[in-house]
């Protein structure tokens, strides 16, 4: 029989452009080729996460898909009253031996287009939109000035945060005037990890003549030739996995931390961005990354260290 | 002639209140037309369906022999009827210009009709000798000085029919003068007046006509010349009333209070009180007599514990007043009153009560922490018994205490506030204009009660700006002019030039 | 105001009634255009949200919450302040408790967890709040200003807090540590196992007893009788001897002490630990809560239940019907407190004459 | 940390740009609340007049539309709280909020049903109001200071953020020298003395409030179609209650309104600049107790410095006839 599976979405919803978003997409993916459905509920507190994970391991569902480290308790705890049902936590580690977490190396990703950055970058001064201050924006942040300087020793890195409140996610406006502030002390690039306010960031940089790095799923076809690239984060493939391994009885339990190597996370570069990526560019940024999926180049996890080196 | 306005059958209704039955009365043109009754006989609604506010519920109005229906008072305003409300009608933060040329500006922007108009209002003030300056604002204005600028709109908009609603209850005897003076030159021109008052020495001093309504009817309409005081007090209240109340024998005890060298600046420096120094003893009423705005309202607040003292010497009772170190009067008044001061209030609505409670809840006021239990909780029940009795010998009506006080005619609000301070059994009792709009049966009962507190032993300060008020209740009067005391008179030297002299400042000589 | 001179129980029932429906009728619009059945979606939500014990578990655990909000709101504008700062209040009284609980509940026994909890929660909440007491009563600062301004620097202050120094080292989840098991608010399905699995605990008990005591306190004492008369007339309060700085200062520590016992349900009767942004709108809801229900305890409970029968419920409906996405009963929300808390007397006069008509 | 690296250019172009957003609201709520209706319901109105200015916008591929259509729905929710406010005799503030959450939750309901991108609309994309350059920008661009001051801090800007900053001294004059100002402010201070004079005071309301709809219209379509460019769910972010505390920090008076709203902007730009820079004294601040600053500023400077703010006398209170 068809497994029976469900999706919550964390505070952002699935439409967040964000990483509740592409789980989405990753499992209407597998829901196109397997025609398989998926229940998929929002919770907007962590109550509501417990309710609902609570809800469908009731209804007997075979796996349930926890989207963002918000409900990380909630998961273990519903997990270990419901043994028989499975769960896959994103960006989150919790316990139980039915619980499948799945986190990123966010910095291996944010490390490459932070070379490309420093490569396109002609002031060799860099920008960075982050949403909420939160170890999970700083980890970006940190790969990202890690990806910069191991290019361009000289480069220097302007960090800014939209906010403190869930208004931070979705304010486009002030996610634009980061850009734009940022753009009139000398950057020409700038990294965009801001949910729905990095959409005003990525506009300000085509508005502006400067670049613009997407975050999450690849955002480079926003703004063709003003996206440099997009570090895409493969929540959908997580999900597409889980939902597949499901399927096929392949399924297991654990933790799993996605790199580059395991194709957790890349940079994009399609037709959108081809123009804006020069053949050194390129090579740079695929040196970078062979370099860290043979272990070469070891990019330090500021939610690992607490600090970041660069 | 055809009367200027003809009131046929009017009648309204509040609720279960008929404030209007069945009135109909007609006013001559140029005449001054007198209204007398009770609180609550329904006079202010009658002018108020005249001035567009309501709506008559049946009637006929009828200006000029022409049958109207005044639905807003922009229409009154139209037909040439200007009223001078009980409460004035003014923009406070708003110079004088600006609040006669509301509603008349003449053109959307102001800047250019503001010359012309205050050219006018000049002029106007010129002819009718109002002394009231254009460009002042209406904040910094004295009530008489405002209660011009309410006839000044009036003039500016020729109204030709004029409604006064008690519009002496808080003047001194000579803005009143000075008010009849511009009202007899207006029905020189042919005006029509209609005078609401309580004061019937008024409405024998310059009306034409008066109609007594009492319980929302006309009584009867009679020619002023004919009639006396006591034939209108007898048509309003039903009995006659009685001018010269009984009190025992002047044999004032022990000093209470001793004021001595008190001063109040305020905070620009300016010298509010200057030099007040006075004894109160047992079982006497002083009155401080003199223009409202001369000090008379700080002084009383000061006394009630409301507003801090510069500097000056209260001793009460053998100790000082609890002043202190205190940087503000914050939660001084419960100190006062614990000691045995009780205090009315001069404004009523304002510092005497809260609208929106209940009567019942009203007579706490001040005397919570007094009724409280020691649990903090009020005994409602007993609150209940004690604000029936109080209602019951004080004659408040309704004898409601669950009714908003806001409800009660202000002479009923006033009877309240009265009997709340006279429960609490002062040895002081400080008494700011008890009778302001109060009529005439309720004045009456009022005096009754501060005569037998003074009867009982208790020092009573009154500020009045009535020197009939003054002279019914005083043993001994205090003259204010300027925030310094500028003389003092036994009752039995109770003279009105030479109060008046006093009050204008005129230095004891 | 409006004065209809409507019998009492017209006021009390016919109008709320008529209000509610009237706002469920615009909602049902809402719905059917969004294609999906309104009677059907209605009887999924009553059923998930009050005739489902689970689910009216939920809802009461939801409105444990907005009644302490509701309350904290209430008591402010009693005596006629609007404090629109129980959001920070309620997320600052998060961290004392917090701080109470990572300090002592390894150490101490259960029965002494709850009340070191309540009271941290308290003492902070009251703090957040004493600043806009202090400088409105003091200086005149408006408080709805500073309230304002307080909730985004507590947010500010929180994020900052919590990022540097509650989350354990390594771990993801912007939040604290979770709490020993002891520091749980006992759940009432211990003694209603009917009620499933729901978060419904001892803090709903507690903000009933809050209710009545805010009930007595602000109609029967000496204490909210000067409350409200500061509220209604300041320059009485003064004449009758009030200390309204020292009341206005006083009543922010209340409301704001009762904000944060917020979070206790919040936090001690559900998640076990203190995360970024967990008030989620709260103190926004207790304002609603507060103007729909009058400042009246019996309003205050109604209209709790009501916003948590929205929240659970149209959670439940989103689930069930994709086409309903739960900000549509956000959309509802605010129908509701405008026909019932602003518009109440809409149907007043065609009442007036339904019952002039019948009496003759 | 020098002088050069507040960045004093960058700020105050920032400011500018941010200002009209809340100009636009605190004005309209400043003709609410001088006629006496308290306008907490700005943002519901801001957030309206955002998405059916982006909407209208998209669809059209004409910004003008956009904004006739946000100006639409902010007139007609500003008449659903004159109703209730006016006509009703409702409690205001609970008038205000309902609208505000309503909108909170519509919009979003209403965008998702249309363009399925999760309560977003799409990207405006030529449809957007763009920046005016002024003539001669380009020649002046390199003379130091003026060539700034002109091409950047003067010009440089959406029209909307000229009609903005060409608003204040309007609004001045109509508020204190026009006829319907004088009778504005007196259906505020003393409703029941305009009414005596022969205002119309329910009429008087309405009109502020349509007033208000207007301008309040101004700020969402500032937001969606300039600032950004689309409509995100609740991307008012508070706007409204900012312009709110602008004008109780003005006083309910236009000029010291407008400067509240250049401090919220000008705080707010200065925040963006000084975020991971060493400053002297405190060091660096870290980013998320930056983002206080605005508001501590606000407290301060209401605590410290202004007086008590007097508000207009009748504000929130119903016009009843009879006193
Ligand atoms: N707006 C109102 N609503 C309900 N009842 C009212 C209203 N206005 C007046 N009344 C009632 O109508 C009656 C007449 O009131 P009115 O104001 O006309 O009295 P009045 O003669 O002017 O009294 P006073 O001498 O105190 O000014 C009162 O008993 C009062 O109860
Ligand atoms: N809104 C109202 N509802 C019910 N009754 C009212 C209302 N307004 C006024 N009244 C009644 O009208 C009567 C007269 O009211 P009014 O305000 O004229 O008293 P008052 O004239 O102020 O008393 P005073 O002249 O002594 O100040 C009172 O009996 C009062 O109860
Ligand atoms: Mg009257
Ligand atoms: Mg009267």
């Amino acid at each position: 029989a068809d497994p029976k599976l469900g999706i919550v979405y964390d505070a952002g919803g699935k439409f967040d452009k964000s990483f509740n978003q592409s789980a989405f997409e990753g499992a209407s993916r597998f829901k196109k080729e397997t025609n398989i459905n998926f229940i998929e509920v929002q919770a907007s507190s962590d109550t509501q996460a417990e309710q609902m994970l609570r809800g469908l391991a009731r209804k007997n569902l075979d796996l349930i898909a926890s989207i963002g480290f918000a409900q990380t308790q909630a998961v273990q705890k519903v997990a270990k009253e419901f043994p028989k049902v499975h769960f896959v936590l994103i960006d989150g580690v919790a316990q139980g031996a039915n619980v499948n977490s799945v986190t990123f190396k966010e910095e291996e990703g944010s490390y490459l287009v932070g070379v490309a950055a420093a490569m396109a970058s002609k002031s060799k001064k860099l920008g960075f939109v982050g949403g909420i201050d939160i170890p999970l924006i700083r980890a970006f942040a940190c790969g990202y000035e890690q990806g910069a300087k191991a290019t361009a020793p000289k480069v220097e890195v302007i960090q800014n945060m939209v906010g403190t409140t869930a208004a931070a996610w979705n304010d486009p406006a002030k996610g634009g005037e980061l850009a734009r502030s940022q753009f009139d002390r000398g950057v020409d690039v700038v990294f965009a990890v801001a949910g729905g306010s990095g959409m005003g960031t990525l506009q300000t940089a085509k508005e502006k003549g400067k670049l613009g790095i997407g975050v999450d799923s690849n955002q480079n076809a926003l703004y063709p030739g003003a996206v440099l690239t997009s570090m895409v984060k493969r929540v959908d493939n997580a999900i597409y996995d889980s939902f597949m391994q499901m399927k096929n009885g392949t399924w297991k339990a654990g933790v799993t931390a996605k790199g580059l190597k395991e194709g957790g996370v890349d940079w994009a570069l399609d037709e959108n961005n081809r123009k804006l990526i020069t053949p050194e560019i390129e090579k740079r940024v695929m040196g970078a990354r062979k370099d860290i999926i043979d272990g070469k180049v070891k990019v330090i996890d500021y939610r690992a260290a607490n600090h970041c080196p660069a | 002639m055809q009367p200027a306005v003809e009131f046929r059958a009017i009648s309204k209704q509040f609720g279960a209140v008929r404030a209007n039955a069945d009135v109909s009365f007609s006013i001559a043109k140029g005449s001054i037309h007198g209204l007398v009754g009770e609180n609550g006989a329904g006079k202010s609604t009658l002018m108020s369906i005249l001035y567009g506010y309501y709506r008559a519920d049946s009637g006929q109005i009828l200006l000029d022999g022409q049958a109207q229906s005044i639905r807003t008072s922009q229409e009154a305003i139209r037909l040439g009827i200007g009223m001078v409300h009980q409460h004035f009608m003014l923009v406070e933060n708003m110079t004088v210009l600006d609040n006669v040329m509301l509603g008349a500006e003449g053109g959307f922007q102001l800047a250019a009709q503001r010359p012309t108009v205050e050219a006018r209002l000049r002029e106007i003030c010129a002819r009718y000798r109002l002394d009231v300056d254009p460009l002042a604002t209406i904040a910094d204005l004295s009530v008489g000085a405002q209660q011009r600028v309410e006839i000044l709109k009036q003039i500016y908009r020729s109204a030709n029919i004029l409604i006064l609603d008690e519009p002496t209850a808080v003047l001194t005897a000579q803005e009143t003068a000075s008010l009849f003076d511009i009202l007899r030159l207006f029905k020189e021109q042919g005006k029509t007046i209609i005078l609401i008052t309580h004061k019937l020495q008024e409405i024998l001093d310059i009306t034409d006509t008066v109609t007594v309504m009492r319980g929302g009817r006309v009584i009867g309409a009679v020619p002023t010349a004919g009639t006396t005081k006591e034939e209108l007090a007898n048509m309003m209240v039903g009995r006659p009333i009685e001018n010269n109340l009984p009190r025992a024998p002047y044999h004032p005890g022990a000093p209470v209070l001793t004021v001595d060298n008190l001063q109040l600046q305020d905070a620009q420096q300016v010298k509010l009180l200057a030099d007040i120094g006075f004894t109160l003893r047992a079982g006497e009423i002083v009155a401080v007599a003199g223009v409202s705005g001369n000090g008379q309202s700080e002084l009383m607040e000061i006394l009630a514990g409301m507003r801090l003292p510069t500097s000056g010497k209260l001793t009460y009772l053998g100790q000082e007043l609890p002043y202190g170190k205190r940087h503000d009067a914050d939660g001084l008044p419960l100190a006062f009153r614990e000691l045995g001061i009780a205090h009315v209030p001069e404004d009523r609505l304002r510092d005497g009560v809260v609208k929106s409670f209940s009567v019942m809840h009203n007579t706490i006021l001040g005397y919570q922490d007094q009724l409280k239990n020691r649990w903090g909780l009020f005994d409602f029940k007993a609150i209940a018994a004690r604000c029936a009795g109080l209602m019951k010998k004080f004659d408040v009506r309704p004898a409601n205490g669950d009714l908003r006080i806001g409800l009660l005619s202000g002479g009923n609000q006033q009877k309240v506030v009265i009997a709340r301070e006279v429960l609490a059994q002062p040895k002081l009792m400080l008494v700011g204009q008890p009778t302001r709009g109060v009529d005439i049966g309720t004045i009456e009962s009022i005096h009754t009660q501060l005569l037998a507190l003074r009867d009982a032993g208790v020092a009573i300060l009154l500020v009045s700006v009535e020197l009939e008020e003054v002279r019914a209740l005083a043993d001994r009067i205090l003259v204010m002019c300027g925030g310094r005391i500028t003389g003092e008179l036994k009752i039995e030297e109770f003279d009105t030039t030479r109060i008046g002299l006093l009050m204008g400042g005129m230095h004891k000589s | 105001m409006n004065n209809h001179d409507l019998p009492r129980w017209a006021t009390a029932f016919v109008l709320p009634i008529l209000n509610l429906l009237s706002a469920m009728l615009v909602a049902a619009g809402v719905i059917y255009l969004l294609g999906e059945s309104p009677t059907e979606s209605l009887g999924i939500l009553l059923n998930s949200a009050i005739l489902n014990p689970e689910g009216l578990g939920y809802t009461l655990f939801y409105a444990s919450t907005f009644i302490f909000t509701g309350l904290s709101v209430s008591i402010a504008m009693q005596a006629g302040l609007f404090n629109i700062g129980s959001e920070g209040q309620m997320y600052f009284g998060g961290l004392g408790l917090t701080l109470a609980m990572l300090a002592f509940d390894s150490t101490l026994p259960a029965w002494a967890l709850i009340p070191a909890a309540i009271a941290g929660a308290a003492l902070f909440g009251a703090l957040w709040a004493f600043l806009p007491g202090y400088l409105q009563a003091k200086r005149g600062s408006h408080i709805v200003v500073t309230t304002i301004m307080f909730n985004f620097i507590c947010a500010s202050l929180m994020n900052f807090i919590i990022v540097k120094y509650l989350i354990p080292a390594g771990e993801q989840n912007t939040a604290s540590r979770a709490f020993a098991d002891a520091a749980a608010m006992p759940l009432l399905n211990q003694w209603l196992p009917v009620l499933g699995e729901t978060p419904l605990n001892i803090s709903f008990l507690f903000a009933i007893v809050a209710l009545a005591i805010y009930g007595v306190v602000v109609s029967r004492s000496a204490w909210g009788f000067k409350l409200r008369a500061t509220g209604q007339n300041p320059h009485a309060a003064h004449y009758a001897g009030i200390r309204l700085s020292k009341m206005v200062i006083t009543v922010m520590l209340i409301s704001g002490a009762l904000a944060g016992l917020g979070s206790v349900n919040s936090i001690l009767g559900s998640t076990h630990y203190l995360s970024l942004n967990f008030v989620g709108g709260a103190g926004f809801i207790g304002i609603a809560i507060a103007l729909m229900g009058r400042q009246h305890p019996v309003g205050i409970f109604l209209s709790a239940v009501l916003f948590g029968t929205l929240i659970q419920g149209g959670f439940d409906l989103s689930l069930e019907k994709p086409n309903i996405p739960t900000e549509t009963f956000i959309f509802i929300q605010g129908l509701i407190i405008l026909f019932c808390g602003a518009m109440e007397y809409f149907y007043a006069p065609a009442i007036a004459a339904v019952l002039k008509r019948t009496k003759g | 940390m020098t002088f050069a690296d507040l960045h004093l250019d960058s700020v105050l172009v920032s400011t500018v740009r941010n200002a009209p957003v809340l100009i636009f609201a605190a004005m309209a709520g400043l003709f609410a609340e001088r006629s006496g209706v308290i306008d907490i319901g700005l943002e519901g109105k801001i957030l309206a007049s955002a998405f059916v200015s982006a909407a209208v916008a998209f669809a059209t591929q004409n910004p003008w539309y956009g904004v006739a259509a946000g100006m639409a729905i902010s007139v007609a929710l500003a008449m659903l709280q004159g109703y209730v406010a006016i006509s009703q005799k409702g409690n205001q503030l609970v008038g205000g909020i309902a609208i505000n959450i309503a909108m909170s939750g519509l919009t979003f309901v209403v965008a998702q049903f249309f363009f399925q991108q999760g309560g977003r609309t799409p990207d405006l994309g030529q449809a957007r109001l763009f920046d005016v350059v002024l003539p001669g920008s380009a020649a002046v661009d390199n003379i130091p200071f003026l060539g700034w001051l002109y091409a950047h801090l003067i010009g440089g800007h959406s029209v909307l953020v000229y009609l903005a900053f060409g608003l204040v001294p309007v609004v001045h004059w109509v508020i204190y020298h026009s006829r319907f100002g004088l009778r504005l402010r007196a259906c505020g201070e003393n409703p029941h003395a305009a009414d005596a004079a022969g205002v119309n005071v329910e009429r008087q309301r309405y009109l502020a409030m349509l007033v208000a709809g207007v301008l309040c219209s101004f700020s969402g379509a500032y937001l969606a179609i300039v600032q950004s460019g689309f409509f995100l769910r609740d991307m008012s972010a508070g706007a409204g209650y900012l312009a709110l505390t602008a004008m109780v920090f003005g006083n309910w008076r236009p000029v010291y309104t407008f400067l509240g709203c250049l401090m919220f902007g000008f705080f707010g730009a200065v925040q963006i600049q000084i975020e991971g820079v060493d400053l002297p004294v405190v060091g660096r601040i870290p980013g998320s107790l930056i983002q206080m600053v605005p508001y501590v500023v606000t407290v301060i400077v209401l605590a410290g410095l202004m007086a008590k703010s007097v508000a207009p006398k009748a504000l929130g209170t119903p016009f009843v006839k009879s006193r």
